[in-house]
């Protein structure tokens, strides 16, 4: 059966989705238009700290979150949409610190909530093997989360739904060394470098996230990480909002898949097929 | 929502079917507002849906001569109702003994209800003293006429514990001791039943306010063991987490 | 007017020194109802009982109050020495002036008035005290026995061995357990079956034992020494008389892929199966669910193999009544399964990561692989081994936050028994601690380490996950504080035990009471680590705790000896402190709220019908079932029509000895 | 360090019994000198051995990632634990020399929240690079972000400024 | 140890359970722990047995104050009265409390067969208490004027 709740949703983009990931938040929005999910940006919302606040200061990272929480009451939502997979995860968390009721929703919920939908309006299927890519702060801690934190599934299980192969691989939710990308992109080097390893060797030939932050990692950082490691190739990563924008039919070059360093082959569009049904 | 004459058809209805050998209702005789107990068709008539008699009708129930009536039809307020519940609960009752007819006359007693809870306001702002020299001048006009019970449908004991010697519990004799200890017996017998009709007050020709004592247990009661088992006698029900604070 | 005699004892100077017993003696003379009061250095004394004994025959007394220490120290005494007078030992009271009055005062005058107090109190009581009889209650010497693993069958030869009769019940078709299971047993290493099977068909072959297998407890009523049990028989579809167990039927059985549960999965077994060859009774049983027979109507092929008949399809689920006196718990525990173990363990996707209970399976000489350690994905000999311990114990996050007890010592053995059978191989153990308390426990996990170069490694795992047909198990050694990551063949969880599945659903069967694990509680931890709460009901072996095989026996032989104790005689005796119905005017004046029922923590108040005298008519009232009543008397202050009474601390009782204390 | 944030890691480190399937799943732990279950340790010793942590890399060196307290059989948090000890670290001044870069980055991003209530991630850059004196790490990278419009070069400021600074002051 | 109150003819009625408090209290004698010579103790099976008409009873015959105690929640010798009884005197607390019964004069608590101290400062404590409030006059002076 199909979801409608008209219940307009609202959306947190957050810093990234602003500036180096407007990628992202580009292919959201066409999405989210295709999908006639309605999204209200938090007016004059502000940085949630990420996770330089509560390593520096505990009241301020909540702080932050709140003031944000607080002003998607005052526009009368219950439900708050996260992309960023950072900004998810400190929601998720001082919500439930606070006992709050405010629901928050990340990409890969919104699209396994919105399959039927999305299965009715799907044109194209990708012929590639796909390795799912969660990262740490889409899932964990457990004790928040309440699933499984090892071996989530749901973007597999849309995937699959849409008639398209994900890989079974052990390191999805391994951390990508995340805001160390500035700080010490060593850690960058050999924490993502072991990820796009370990998916090569599962036969990945394309790699899905929605997470900015492990999207800079993966993407920006992997021709450096090729550089030192012979047994990895380029391998594009994508959002998981754009392949199911490009499922959906929105051309590929509205989306800014260009925009991404490690650009998809020029057949990639030969890659998809249309499915019927 | 019924008619007056529609749930008086009915009732003829039962006793032409012979469901029920009698109704329990309320007449108004003469401006008097009054228990009637109906066992002929003819007497349908006499039934009033008045039902702003003092007594609760439940409170019959408990007589053998009634029982013997059963299965029998009553007209009945949410406190009967409530009253019904609770004897069915405690077995005093089979559910098929009494056909319910709900009168649509609501009895409204959030007032009454009101003003009590002042007055038991008032009373715990009092000190020790105060409040026992106000129970005693209440008591020690009571005159053990029992009233009280004999009004009350809950209770229903065949041989009361206060009219039981060996031991003697309770003095017999209307003295402010004996008083004492059956005005305490019997509100603490209602402990998590009572279910507030006002019955065994308006009965008390000694004007006692009974009801400030059963009306103040409810609340601690409601307070403190909210969530038990509706399906257990109160006191014979127990929780782990139940109130431990008062033990040194 | 009864007659009363007081007797104060000084004992020495304990209580006379704070205590005027000649003055309380002399007061408590001028009580009402008092025939004699005396005063004597030490009542307890045997001259001081003579002294008591004396005066009830001289002044037949009705009554007698001493005024000494505790009664939790010298009622049984007085209460004798009244018995040897022909006096109920039951109208005799202690007043205690010592521990409650001399010991804890030091002012002379006050502590003299409250001894007299005391006094007159206790003998207010005893005015109202009665004659009491022990309540004596038939046994019948016959035990229950559920469970038919080592515990159970040690329990049920003990029993029948001291000479009464035994029922050892089983829910799988044959006894024996998890023990029949194991390969070889720590710390000797012989095994298993070698050592149970002898015993299995002991019981088989006793006598004194009915053994029903393939059954489960359907309910239970009754109280210590006269249980009703009803017993579900469940059907076998094949006449265990009949049979001869010649396996014909198992072997031509069409359906053949049924994962075999005593093979924990590796095997597998036909639909018509025993479930291994030395099984007791060694008779097949039909598993309906996979019987081709049974669902469709087709098959069929066991009845026609069979030469002497069998086989019966239209066989029922039967219900049978046995009258027991004791009941004994031998129900086991279960190991957890993969499937079960942490999400980064792979929680059952790969097929290399098996239990301890699959490796026993694997290296025992009549299990699936005949004694070889192959690994279930390919049947490739592993040529390393991760055994992992606490997967799932001392977890409070998985919630199994106790010590399994075992796994230390079988992993050691595990590591062990795959040396010897892979001698190139390498074997590695993960461990937080080694908990190896036990008789030759310790020396045991030595030889491991130094003669079978198991190499332990102090730490927990983090994740295991498959890469290129081998597990990557990332542990740690905390001890070097190296970072461990071991490419391994095969991986060996040694799996939480937990409580059985059906504890808690068995426990409320019996009315016994279980931890927050689902373990059953001993009555105490220590001094009854075998009784239950409830009395004649027993607890042997694992169902109260993760135990090894020798605990396992021990505790057997301890419910054994408990039960024996049990039948010894023809009747027990039990304090007549009970509960009872109080008439009053010789009439039954309970309303029947049944309030009590709902208070009683003995389930010892039952609904019985009567003829109401005063309404001519039937009424339904409370009765107190003095078998089961413990003799709290919650009921008695429950009652609001005050017409249940506790015998020992009646109502009169107590008002009595409150007006005595009152002094007035 | 405040007394509730002292009783808030006991009450997290007391619960540790050095199982160590924390360090044994920890992607970082390779760039820490003491292994995560090595931390708790020394905080569960006290006094002279938490000054060990305060001053050590680890600390700083944790990405949070919550692998490990999902993992740990007795629920401690470590990542919390972590970020108290760096609060406390940067408070008493102990920082290790190495993680200053990493407290640099934390700081420039979050002076770029405190002024436009956003993080400005070109001004974050620059920040941490002045604050690094490391002017040419990742120079390579720049032209490609502005030609990919990656980089915006004007901040957004939000509105309700007032209240953000206000809990930077606070706190 | 507290020195104990020296005795003002005030009576304090303990109703005790016999396998806990009762044995506690056998354990302060044993131990010589000296407390007001007060308290008197009355012996019941259980808490659960004790009925508030003996309370009352207490006070019509010249007890100045009660001490009601038994075993630990949990530890009860018939596993649940003392768990009956406390939610029995929660209720019953309040209905004397507001009937008058000065509620420095019902005390309740709970005293293992170990904890002999436990008792005799419980002891001391209410002594304490009520040798403040002096004798209690239970219904006293019966005709009150109208």
């Amino acid at each position: 059966m199909v979801v409608k709740d008209k219940k307009a949703l609202a959306y947190f983009p957050g810093c990234s989705l602003h500036s180096t990931a407007n990628d992202f938040s580009k292919s959201i929005k066409l999405l989210m238009e295709i999908l006639e999910i309605e999204l209200k940006e938090i007016e004059d919302w502000c940085c949630c700290g990420a996770s330089s606040a509560h390593r520096i200061n505990q009241h301020l990272a909540n702080g932050l979150v709140k003031l944000n929480i607080d002003q998607c009451k005052k526009m009368g939502l219950d439900t708050i949409f996260a992309p960023c997979a950072a900004c998810f995860n400190r929601f998720k968390v001082v919500v439930s610190e606070l006992g709050d009721t405010t629901k928050i929703v990340s990409l890969p919920d919104l699209i396994s909530k919105h399959l039927e939908e999305i299965k009715i309006k799907q044109k194209l299927k990708l012929n590639m093997k796909i390795a799912c890519y969660y990262g740490c702060l889409l899932n964990k801690p457990h004790s928040i989360f309440k699933q499984d934190c090892e071996n989530p599934m749901t973007m597999e299980q849309s995937l699959t739904e849409l008639g398209m192969e994900s890989i079974e691989w052990p390191f999805k939710t391994e951390c990508c060394g995340a805001s160390f990308s500035l700080s010490n992109p060593e850690v960058v080097y050999q924490l993502t470098g072991e990820i796009l390893r370990k998916a090569q060797q599962r036969g990945a030939e394309i790699i899905v996230t929605s997470c900015p932050l492990c999207h800079v990692n993966l993407d920006m950082r992997q021709k450096e990480i090729i550089k030192r490691n012979n047994d990895i190739t380029e391998i594009p990563v994508l959002y998981l909002s754009e392949l199911i924008a490009i499922c959906v039919g929105i051309p590929i070059d509205k989306l800014k898949i260009d925009a991404h360093f490690i650009q998809v082959s020029k057949t990639f569009e030969e890659k998809f097929t249309v499915c019927h049904g | 929502m019924k008619t007056i004459e529609q749930q008086k058809a009915e009732i003829v209805h039962l006793f032409e079917q012979k469901k029920i050998s009698m109704v329990v209702a309320f007449e108004n005789y003469r401006g008097i507002v009054r228990p009637v107990f109906v066992k002929d068709i003819k007497d349908v008539e006499k039934i009033s849906f008045d039902m702003s008699g003092k007594q609760n009708l439940a409170t019959y129930l408990k007589r053998a001569e009634i029982k013997k009536q059963f299965p029998l039809a009553m007209v009945v307020r949410p406190t009967e109702k409530s009253s019904i519940a609770l004897l069915i609960k405690e077995n005093q009752l089979k559910v098929e003994d009494v056909l319910l007819i709900e009168s649509m006359v609501s009895q409204d007693q959030i007032e009454w209800k009101k003003a009590q809870d002042i007055e038991i306001d008032r009373l715990w702002k009092m000190s020790f003293s105060e409040r026992m020299d106000f129970w005693k001048k209440n008591f020690q006009n009571c005159i053990r006429c029992y009233a009280c019970r004999q009004s009350c449908p809950h209770c229903y004991c065949q041989y009361c514990k206060a009219d039981k010697n060996q031991p003697t519990w309770v003095e017999r004799s209307a003295h402010l001791q004996g008083n004492f200890s059956w005005n305490f017996l019997r509100a603490f017998h209602q402990a998590g039943r009572c279910i507030e009709c006002g019955a065994c007050e308006n009965a008390c020709p000694a004007n006692i306010p009974l009801m400030l004592l059963n009306r103040m247990q409810n609340k601690i009661t409601a307070e403190s063991f909210g969530e038990s088992d509706p399906k257990k006698y109160l006191l014979s029900d127990w929780s782990k987490d139940d109130d431990n604070s008062f033990f040194l | 007017m009864s007659r009363i005699g007081v007797f104060v004892c000084h004992c020495g100077e304990n209580i006379g020194r704070t205590v005027d017993c000649g003055k309380v003696a002399l007061e408590s003379g001028k009580l009402q109802n008092v025939a004699i009061s005396i005063d004597y250095k030490y009542m307890c004394s045997s001259p001081g009982q003579e002294l008591i004994k004396n005066s009830i025959r001289e002044h037949g007394l009705d009554g007698v109050v001493v005024a000494a220490c505790s009664p939790r120290m010298h009622e049984k005494t007085f209460r004798g020495a009244c018995a040897q007078a022909a006096l109920n030992p039951y109208l005799c009271e202690m007043a205690n002036i010592r521990e409650h009055c001399s010991w804890v005062h030091d002012d002379k005058e006050a502590a003299t008035a409250k001894a007299m107090d005391i006094v007159r109190s206790l003998v207010a009581k005893t005015v109202r005290n009665e004659k009491l009889f022990p309540i004596k209650i038939p046994v019948t010497k016959r035990a229950l026995v559920i469970g038919g693993g080592v515990g159970g069958i040690q329990t049920a030869l003990d029993i029948a061995n001291s000479g009464h009769e035994v029922i050892l019940i089983d829910k799988s078709p044959s006894i024996g357990g998890r023990m029949a299971a194991l390969s070889e047993t720590f710390p000797t290493l012989d095994c298993s079956q070698c050592i149970l099977t002898p015993k299995m068909v002991d019981v088989a072959q006793h006598s004194k034992i009915k053994l029903v297998t393939y059954a489960e407890l359907e309910s239970v009523e009754g109280f210590v020494g006269n249980f009703k049990v009803k017993i579900r028989q469940k059907a076998r579809y094949v006449d265990p008389i009949k049979c001869t167990g010649c396996g014909l039927c198992s072997q031509k059985c069409p359906v053949k892929n049924i994962a075999s549960e005593f093979d924990e999965g590796l095997g597998m077994r036909r639909a018509i199966y025993t479930p291994f060859p030395q099984a007791i009774p060694n008779r097949p049983v039909i598993d309906k669910n996979n019987c081709t027979k049974l669902k469709t109507g087709k098959c069929g092929v066991c009845q026609k193999i069979c030469q002497v008949g069998a086989i019966n399809y239209e066989d029922k689920d039967q219900i049978v009544e046995y009258e027991v006196g004791a009941i004994v718990v031998a129900t086991g525990l279960r190991a957890l399964e993969t499937r079960e173990i942490y999400p980064e363990y792979g929680q059952g996707r790969h097929k290399d990561i098996i239990t301890a209970m699959q490796f026993e399976r694997l290296a025992s000489a009549s299990g699936p692989t005949l004694g070889v350690i192959k690994r279930p994905s390919d049947g490739k000999v592993p040529e390393k081994i991760v055994f992992i311990q606490c997967a799932g114990s001392r977890d409070s996050n998985a919630g199994y936050p106790y010590c399994s007890k075992i796994c230390c010592m079988y992993t050691a053995k595990h590591a062990m028994l795959y040396k010897h059978k892979v001698h190139d191989g390498k074997a590695f153990v993960f461990y937080m601690d080694i908990r190896a308390c036990g008789k030759n426990y310790e020396e045991f996990v030595r030889r491991g380490i130094e003669e079978d170069e198991t190499s332990y490694l102090r730490g927990r795992v983090a994740k295991i996950y498959e890469e290129n047909g081998q597990l990557v198990v990332n542990g740690i050694d905390t001890l070097s504080g190296e970072k461990m990551s071991i490419k391994a063949d095969m991986v060996v969880l040694a799996t939480a035990m937990s409580a059985q599945l059906e504890s808690v659903h068995l426990a409320q069967l019996l009315g016994i009471s279980y931890d927050q694990n689902n373990f059953y509680s001993e009555l105490h931890p220590k001094l009854n680590p075998v009784d239950t709460a409830t009395a004649g009901i027993f607890l042997a072996g694992s169902c109260a705790g993760p135990r090894d095989i020798p605990d396992t026996v021990a505790s057997a032989g301890a419910v054994a000896a408990k039960v024996g104790g049990l039948f010894s005689k023809e009747l027990l005796e039990r304090e007549p402190i009970v509960a009872c119905t109080k008439s009053f005017s010789n009439m039954n004046t309970c309303s029947g709220c049944f309030s009590c029922l709902q208070a009683c923590p003995y389930g010892a108040i039952e609904q019985e019908i009567i003829v109401d005298k005063k309404q001519q008519q039937k009424k339904m009232v409370a009765k107190v079932n003095q078998g089961l009543c413990q003799g709290c008397g919650s009921c008695v202050s429950i009652c609001r029509a005050g017409c249940l009474d506790l015998k020992g601390f009646s109502d009169e009782q107590m008002y009595e000895s409150i007006i005595g204390m009152g002094g007035s | 360090m405040s007394k509730c944030m002292e009783s808030e890691c006991n009450s997290y480190v007391v619960k540790c019994y050095q199982c160590g399937k924390c360090s044994a799943g920890c992607q970082i732990s390779p760039f820490m000198d003491y292994l995560p279950h090595q931390v708790v340790r020394f905080v569960q010793l006290g006094d002279i051995y938490v000054d060990k942590i305060l001053q050590s890399k680890s600390i700083w060196y944790c990405a949070g990632c919550q692998t490990c307290f999902s993992r740990c059989p007795q629920q401690v948090n470590l990542p919390h634990l972590m970020d108290l000890l760096c609060e406390r670290s940067s408070k008493l001044k102990k920082i290790h020399p190495e993680a200053r870069k990493i407290l640099a980055f934390h700081k420039s991003f979050l002076n770029g929240v405190n002024r436009f209530g956003r993080s400005f991630e070109l001004g974050l850059v620059g920040e941490f690079k002045l604050r690094t004196f490391n002017l040419f790490q990742d120079l390579l990278l720049a032209p490609a972000m502005i030609f990919k419009g990656k980089i915006c070069f004007l901040p957004a400021k939000i509105k309700n400024l007032a209240l953000v600074k206000v809990l930077f002051k606070k706190s | 140890m507290q020195e104990s109150i020296p005795s003002q003819k005030i009576k304090i009625f303990a109703f005790v359970c016999n396998w806990c408090t009762y044995a506690g209290a056998d354990l302060a004698g044993t131990a010589r722990m000296h407390y007001a010579a007060d308290v008197r103790i009355i012996r019941h099976t259980c808490t659960g047995r004790i009925d508030p008409l003996f309370l009352i009873k207490a006070f019509e015959n010249g007890a100045d104050a009660v001490i009601v105690s038994g075993c630990h929640p949990n530890d009860c010798h018939y596993n649940e009265g003392n768990y009956l009884a406390r939610r029995r005197w929660a209720v019953v607390r309040k209905l004397f409390a507001f009937m008058g019964i000065d509620d420095k004069r019902i005390h309740f608590s709970w005293v293992s067969a170990a904890e002999g101290a436990k008792w005799a400062q419980l002891v001391n404590d209410v002594a304490a208490k009520v040798a403040q409030l002096g004798p209690m006059k239970y219904l006293d002076s019966c005709e009150v004027d109208l």
